[in-house]
């Protein structure tokens, strides 16, 4: 029988939840899934009103993008009460509620901002590099995450030191505000050696301040970010940025498997579905990867 | 000296630099200017260009907030503006885009007045109503992406420069002699303010309060839609998710600093823009301070009560000192 | 002989909105859905309570949503890190919110500044201050957030009336009967009519204030912590935007944001008219993020046209018959 | 104590009272003593700071310097609350009570009947209704006071005041929106608490009231004492000429001769003209040159016919002509539109703008007429301010002024001021006396009988018989919301009109609206 899924997704703050979601939808349509989408403006109790609303609703699978990794114990266990099989995409809750979901369809952050560091660390070599740091937003726990996978990786590096960091809120427009005054701040750019910014839209600002400033970024200064959204590949093929860590749109896709599998033959996932961090560099035809990735709704 | 100083303001002005100096402070480099590329370049442009999109909005709120309303819904608006210069920006002329998007603006405008005017909503939920569906549109029409664009006339909007000054703090500041003109020359100040102090005396004596308050919407939307546009031009793509989000509560509250009482009646445009560029030089200097940002919000809070409590009428205190300057008793 | 009063139209508003959302989901007419109306709208029914007495009295308070957001924090640090029992917790949490109401009260009232930029300040330091206790989530795993997460009363129907749920049912009877039938509440109202007259008639204006703000500061720390029975845990970005949902609830449960006028029993239909848009806009399921924002949008003002609009059929003849009624 | 003769000290003394605001001086020196169980009436002209000592004496304004003395002992209250525990209850110029609030909740606030922490709502309705009937109100305390005309809202403010008298009452202007019958119960009621031994301070600008009820008089100018006297032995001349500073020239009747009457053209006329609920249609017609007063008890329905003739409120049937032309009433822009002006009565709500100054409350009306495009310069503003400013004696003559700062009876000449700056055709005017001292009352009536001389027509509201009888070439007499009798010539005369107003109802109770 067709599936009917419900799936909770966190709300649209950036290009890559966009893309994630309709991801999500080729990937339902292309299995005959009906596909229940309720956004939740980023807000967790939006979130647990949702699941409380499919669960009311009787579907046959919960997807979960948690907007943060607490509080779902309660609203999960109403979930297992029901017989609801739950599955997290993109993002992990506490430990605490491992019992209480199928399984989760998420990247590691922390590796991601580590596969970052050490990129840098490996282009830098011996030189002593100043790296000023763009944050997400304060108290998100990708930003947390993204900060301490770097900051473990470049502190094996005595020679990378990061001086300044500050929030982007995950934007262009701050991400450019923020590269501005860091700019001015470190002597009109020239102390400041690689950018690592925690996600590619505030890296794509922050482009811009520093041409804006005179300097020339991806030769003066190296960039390093994450979410390999299709503008900073158009970014590498002008020679601006350097290197980005890519968080794929599609965890839906396997999630739908894993669900089909269990629902038809009772197979039972690992609790982790980990999505692979590749990491892509100027080197590695970035055209190709922004015409595969522009029609995918970014 | 009593003729130098004016009769308002001179709290916004000391506020104003009092925290510059505490940039300076932080930041040794605050005052540095350096021509690059035929433009200024130095943290007080920043100051200037950054600042431009609140300064705007500022110029439309403040005429709301004359009235006795308030729009929350700019910064929804400046997302739909600046989405549709941007789809618009490399398929069409500067001019056409910038019709559309001031012309998405006045509608927005009109809508919120229309609530507000004709049907006798409350302000603040009448334009909650479009904070909350306006945003949603925007995302309509990007579908939710980041629509970038490389026309380059719509990119000069953003990061041109005219007379080595950034090209949005001169739009901002014609905008400003612009607004001025309209509502000082005009009777149109006088009228705002009448219908802002006491609108049913002011119907009584024959002025039109439900055209000034349709008016007054109806401007906050047209800059609304052109901040919109140049913080859509700054970043080459229009951001429907994050632009202008809560930037109204930084227009109301560069008002507010800027000496407009949120009951309505007088009001002035230049104070209000002097507000946004206190508010803006607080967040540059935050950015050069280095601290980490868990810190940014309580900076902003004891800054923004210090500058209150520097305007406070109760404040004897400062009131005296500000009184002797100007050579009256308290 | 009066008129309809508002707030049974604001009544019969939510009957018809949910009768309309059962015709097309039928679903939704169960005791399970409007459970879960109750449990999900706790803590926004308890803020909005206090916003209530705040706006009655002229003013307005954009802190709330912060002080959630700190509450939670404080909570889930003090538990789980420092060891506090929770009890003494709660008390600490309580005391310490309803200070810093009493304290915006106070600025407000000896400075003569505008609530609207006090509060906003209020937001600002109140969530600056949880960013600094912690940036990341805490789980609480204390066993009385167990216990309370999962006590609820089995209605008919398979529905479920939550702790929390009760929590805010008490708080809003208990904040009807403060405003409607003491002296403290007919002071609110005064305030609200006028602060200068109300001072002339011998209210003390200063000490209203600064109780009208302290309340609304204790109740946000009491939705506070039944936001932390809610999800178990304690986060710095909990509750963001908040502010303008109980303001938006206030104001549709027909209160005047002028002050003045306006009932807790409206806030609460307020507060479930806007779960009601919620519900349905989730069991349709089909909306984008942006249609969801536009649905909501056009529901609210869906909802405030009609509300308006009956409110104003209910009084023209009122108006005829007393014609000086301003 | 100075006197050690006098074994029981005044009741209330006040000494050396001064009081500033910015530059100007309000109160400088000023004594004043109230003996227990007197009637003391405190006079002076528009902005001689009666409402100022008033509000000094009772802490809502701080004082600059001097020592208030309760029954001996020095009291300082800092606020109206304060001064109320220690028995002086106010009521405060202008109605000064909550509108939003029930008429119960007004009378009892912040004192109201309690059982277990919660008020005994059936209890505090219960008791005033018994006050309220005192004053011959019997109303629904129930509903919202806002829902009652100001007669009632301020019979309310007295009787609160009255019912919190612990020792002395001060009363400032309680009677300008009174008509006869309910001046005389609160008189009655008065002089009942003088018995009582209680002092009562009691302000107004009807001569007349105050040699009827007081027993002293205290006359402030400028902000300076200028005399106590005993009110049987101070001639109406003498206490004139002590509020004044000078001489006033005697008014007496100023109505045109009769033989003028016929020629006047028609300017205005409305026929059938009313609208259901609010006022029956009436026929009226006003013509150049002339003054038509209107007469009628409180809540006759004269506010609504001049807000209907204005354009204000919309009528729902009748016809309205202008210079003969049929024309449509819409709105107040309508109104200004064909030349007509409007002074509402209450000119706190409907009529100042307060934090804008003198001259922009005066341009106002003549800005909105001219529209947008057609600024008044700024020079052109203070021509007219200061022609204005000058013709009606605005006090203090600071054009700059925020008119909320003035006293009472000059924020009603500035409104007057904002009416003829647009040189209307016809002026209907609301009550324009109410709080207006002796001297300006004067000259507002010679100015209306000038204006008329000038071709204006004029349509005047004043519960004021006598004054409408001076200047009045025809009176329309209103009862229960309709128009019930024009005089005209030698017929307009106060007895004509009492005996109109009373036809057939004997007792005629004020109605309540709601
Ligand atoms: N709050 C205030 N701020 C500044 N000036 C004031 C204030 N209140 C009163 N004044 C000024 O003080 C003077 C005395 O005013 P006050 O109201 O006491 O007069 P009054 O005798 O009561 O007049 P009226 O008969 O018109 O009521 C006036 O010049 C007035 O403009
Ligand atoms: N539609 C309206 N809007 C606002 N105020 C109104 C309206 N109609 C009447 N009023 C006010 O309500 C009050 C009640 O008027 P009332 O019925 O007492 O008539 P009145 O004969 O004019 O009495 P008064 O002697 O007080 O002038 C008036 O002061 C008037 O200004
Ligand atoms: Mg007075
Ligand atoms: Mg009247």
């Amino acid at each position: 029988a067709e599936l009917t899924i419900g799936f909770s997704q966190i709300g649209s703050e950036s290009g890559w939840r966009a893309a994630e979601t309709s991801v999500s939808k080729q990937e339902a349509a292309k299995r005959k899934v009906n596909l229940k989408i309720a956004d939740a403006q980023q807000k967790q109790e939006n979130q647990i009103k949702a699941i409380r609303s499919f669960i009311a609703q009787n579907v046959d699978a919960i997807f979960l993008a948690p907007v943060v990794s607490t509080g779902w114990d309660s609203v999960l266990k109403e979930a297992k009460e029901a017989k609801i099989p739950v599955v997290l995409l993109d993002r992990d809750i506490d430990p605490s509620g491992k019992e209480l979901y199928l399984t989760a369809v998420t990247s590691d952050s922390v590796h991601e901002g580590a596969v970052a560091g050490d990129w840098l660390a490996k282009t830098v070599g011996d030189k002593a590099c100043n790296v000023v740091e763009l944050q997400g937003t304060v108290g998100a726990s990708v930003a947390a995450n993204r900060k301490k996978g770097f900051d473990t990786a470049v502190a094996k590096h005595p020679n990378l030191k990061v001086v300044r960091s500050q929030t982007g809120d995950f934007t262009r427009a701050k991400g450019k505000e923020v590269m501005e005054s860091f700019i001015k701040a470190e002597g009109g750019g020239k102390n400041i050696c690689a950018v690592y910014a925690h996600n590619d839209d505030m890296m794509v600002g922050a482009i811009q301040a520093m041409k804006e400033a005179g300097l020339k970024p991806g030769k003066d200064i190296l960039t390093v970010s994450i979410d390999a959204v299709p503008d900073i590949f158009k970014a590498m093929v002008a020679g601006e940025a350097n290197a980005t860590v890519e968080l794929t749109p599609n965890m839906a896709g396997p999630a739908f498997d894993v669900v089909a599998a269990f629902k038809e033959k009772g197979t039972v996932p690992p609790k982790w579905i980990q999505t692979e961090s590749r990491l892509l560099t100027a080197a590695d035809n970035p055209q190709k990867e922004y015409d595969s990735k522009k029609g995918l709704g970014y | 000296m009593t003729a130098l100083l004016p009769r308002r303001g001179l709290a916004q002005i000391l506020a104003l630099i009092v925290i510059l100096a505490v940039d300076r402070v932080v930041s040794p480099q605050f005052f540095d200017l350096r021509l690059q590329d035929g433009r200024l370049f130095g943290s007080l442009i920043d100051v200037l260009n950054r600042g431009t999109p609140v300064a705007l909005l500022s110029l439309g709120m403040v005429l709301v907030i004359a009235t006795r309303g308030i729009d929350l819904s700019v910064g929804a608006v400046m997302a739909i503006c600046g989405a549709i210069a941007a789809s618009l920006a490399d398929s069409h002329g500067l001019p056409v885009v910038l019709a559309a998007a001031l012309g998405a603006g006045l509608i927005c405008g009109l809508w919120n007045g229309f609530l507000v005017a004709v049907l006798g909503m409350q302000p603040i939920v009448a334009t909650l109503i479009l904070m909350v569906a306006g945003r949603g549109i925007a995302q309509l029409i990007t579908e939710g992406r980041i629509v970038t664009f490389s026309s380059p006339d719509l990119v000069w909007l953003g990061n041109g420069s005219v007379l080595g000054l950034p090209v949005p703090v001169a739009i901002a500041l014609g905008m400003l002699i612009l607004t001025g003109a309209v509502v000082r020359g005009s009777a149109l100040g006088l009228l705002i303010e009448a219908t802002g102090g006491n609108a049913r005396a002011s119907e009584l004596a024959g002025v039109g309060t439900r055209a000034m308050i349709l008016s007054v919407y109806v401007w906050c939307g047209v800059c609304a839609a052109l901040a919109g546009v140049i913080a859509a031009a700054d970043i080459m793509g229009a951001d429907a998710n994050n632009a202008g989000l809560w930037l109204e509560l930084d227009a109301i509250l560069a008002v507010v600093i800027g000496g407009t009482s949120l009951f309505g009646g007088r009001f002035s445009l230049v104070l209000a823009v002097l507000g946004a560029l206190i508010i803006q030089t607080m967040n540059t200097g935050i950015l050069l301070s280095g601290y980490p940002p868990e810190f940014n919000l309580l900076v902003k809070a004891a800054v923004v009560l210090a500058v209150l409590l520097l305007q406070s009428p109760k404040l004897s205190g400062f009131a005296g000192i500000m009184a002797r300057l100007r050579g009256t008793k308290p | 002989m009066k008129g309809l009063p508002p707030v049974v139209i604001t009544a019969f508003v939510l009957v018809a909105g949910f009768a309309l959302c059962a015709v097309q989901f039928p679903n939704i007419a169960s005791t399970r859905v409007v459970g879960n109306l109750l449990t999900d709208n706790a803590f926004l029914g308890i803020v909005a309570t206090g916003m209530t007495f705040v706006i009655i009295s002229g003013g307005i308070d954009l802190s709330v949503g912060s002080v959630i957001g700190f509450t939670t924090v404080f909570v889930a640090l003090a538990i789980e890190r420092w060891g506090v029992p929770p009890l003494v917790a709660f008390v600490a949490i309580l005391v310490l919110s309803a200070g810093f109401g009493a304290a915006m009260g106070a600025i407000i009232h000896v400075f003569d500044l505008p609530p609207f930029i006090v509060t906003l300040a209020g937001m600002f330091l109140a969530r600056g201050a949880s960013f600094l206790l912690s940036t990341e989530s805490v789980p609480i795993t204390a066993p009385v957030y167990s216990t309370v997460s999962d006590f609820a009363l089995r209605m008919p129907g398979g529905g479920r009336l939550t702790a929390v749920a009760i929590i805010m049912i008490v708080i809003v009877i208990g904040g009807a009967l403060l405003l409607h039938l003491t002296r403290f509440g007919a002071n609110v109202y005064a305030l609200g009519g006028s602060r200068t007259t109300a001072s002339l008639m011998g209210v003390a204006v200063g000490k209203m204030t600064v109780k009208i703000y302290m309340l609304s500061s204790l109740l946000a720390g009491i939705a506070g912590i039944v936001f932390s029975f809610y999800t178990s845990a304690g986060y710095s970005l909990s509750a963001v935007g908040v502010e303008l949902d109980t303001i938006a609830a206030v104001v549709i449960g027909g209160t005047l944001l002028t002050g003045g006028q306006g009932s807790v029993i409206g806030t609460f239909l307020g507060v479930l008219i806007q779960g009601m848009i919620q519900t349905y806009i989730n069991f349709d399921g089909t909306l984008s993020s942006w249609w969801t924002k536009i649905a909501t949008g056009v529901l609210l003002f869906a909802f405030i046209a009609l509300q308006q609009g009956l409110v104003a059929l209910a009084r023209r003849p009122v108006a005829k018959r007393a014609g000086a009624a301003s | 104590m100075e006197n050690g003769l006098d074994p029981a000290p005044p009741l209330l003394e006040v000494r050396g009272i001064s009081k500033s605001f910015g530059a100007v001086r309000a109160l400088q020196e000023v004594d004043f003593t109230l003996r227990a169980g007197e009637i003391h009436a405190l006079l002076g002209e528009n902005g001689a700071g009666k409402s100022t000592l008033i509000k000094v004496v009772t802490g809502v304004f701080p004082r600059d310097a001097g020592i208030v003395r309760l029954g001996g002992e020095e009291v300082a209250p800092r606020s109206a609350k304060a001064a109320l525990q220690v028995g002086i209850a106010t009521v405060y110029q202008e109605v000064n009570l909550l509108p939003n609030l029930s008429v119960a909740q007004n009378l009892f606030l912040d004192r109201q009947p309690m059982r277990f922490g919660i008020v005994r709502e059936g209890e505090m309705r219960r008791r005033a209704k018994t006050l309220l009937a005192d004053f011959g109100l019997d109303i629904d305390v129930a509903a919202a006071l806002g829902n009652y005309s100001v007669a009632i809202q301020h019979v309310t403010a007295i009787a609160r005041a009255v019912d919190l008298s612990a020792r002395v009452l001060i009363l400032d202007e309680p009677t300008a929106s009174l008509d006869r019958h309910e001046v005389e119960i609160l008189f009655g009621i008065m002089r009942q608490l003088a018995k009582r031994g209680i002092g009562i301070v009691f302000v107004s600008h009807f001569l007349d009231q105050v040699y009827e009820i007081s027993d002293r008089i205290t006359v402030l100018r400028n902000g300076r004492l200028v005399g106590e006297r005993e009110t049987a032995s101070l001639p109406r001349l003498d206490l004139i000429r002590m509020m004044l500073g000078r001489e006033l020239a005697e008014t007496t009747s100023v109505r045109a001769s009769e033989g003028e009457h016929g020629a006047r053209e028609v300017c205005a006329s409305f026929e059938n003209y009313g609208k259901a609920g609010y006022v029956a249609p009436f026929n009226l017609e006003l013509r150049r040159g002339e003054v038509v007063g209107l007469a009628g008890l409180l809540g006759s329905g004269r506010t609504e016919t001049a807000r209907l003739v204005f354009g204000a409120e919309r009528a729902d049937g009748g016809q309205a002509r202008v210079e003969g032309a049929p024309v449509r009433l819409q709105s107040p822009r309508d109104g200004v539109r064909h030349g007509f002006g409007y002074c509402p009565e209450e000119r706190k709500t409907d009529g100042i703008v307060a934090e804008l100054s003198v001259r922009e409350n005066i341009v106002l009306a003549l800005q909105a007429k001219r529209g947008l495009h057609r600024p008044l310069s700024r020079r052109e503003q203070d021509e007219i301010a200061k022609r204005y400013v000058k013709m009606l004696d605005i006090r203090p003559p600071d054009p700059e002024r925020p008119v909320g700062l003035l006293s009472g009876g000059n924020q009603q000449k500035v409104l007057l001021a904002r009416w003829l700056a647009t040189s209307p055709r016809l002026l209907v005017l609301d009550e324009p006396t109410r709080g207006i001292d002796v001297g300006a009352h004067a000259e507002i009536i010679r100015l209306i009988r000038e204006l008329c001389d000038d071709g204006l027509a004029l349509l005047v509201i004043s519960s004021e018989l006598d004054e409408i009888v001076t200047y009045s070439d025809r009176v329309v007499v209103l009862r229960d919301r309709a128009h019930v009798e024009e005089l005209a010539g030698e017929a307009v005369d106060v007895g004509n009109i009492l005996a109109a107003i009373a036809a057939d109802s004997v007792t005629v109770a004020l109605e309540a609206h709601t």
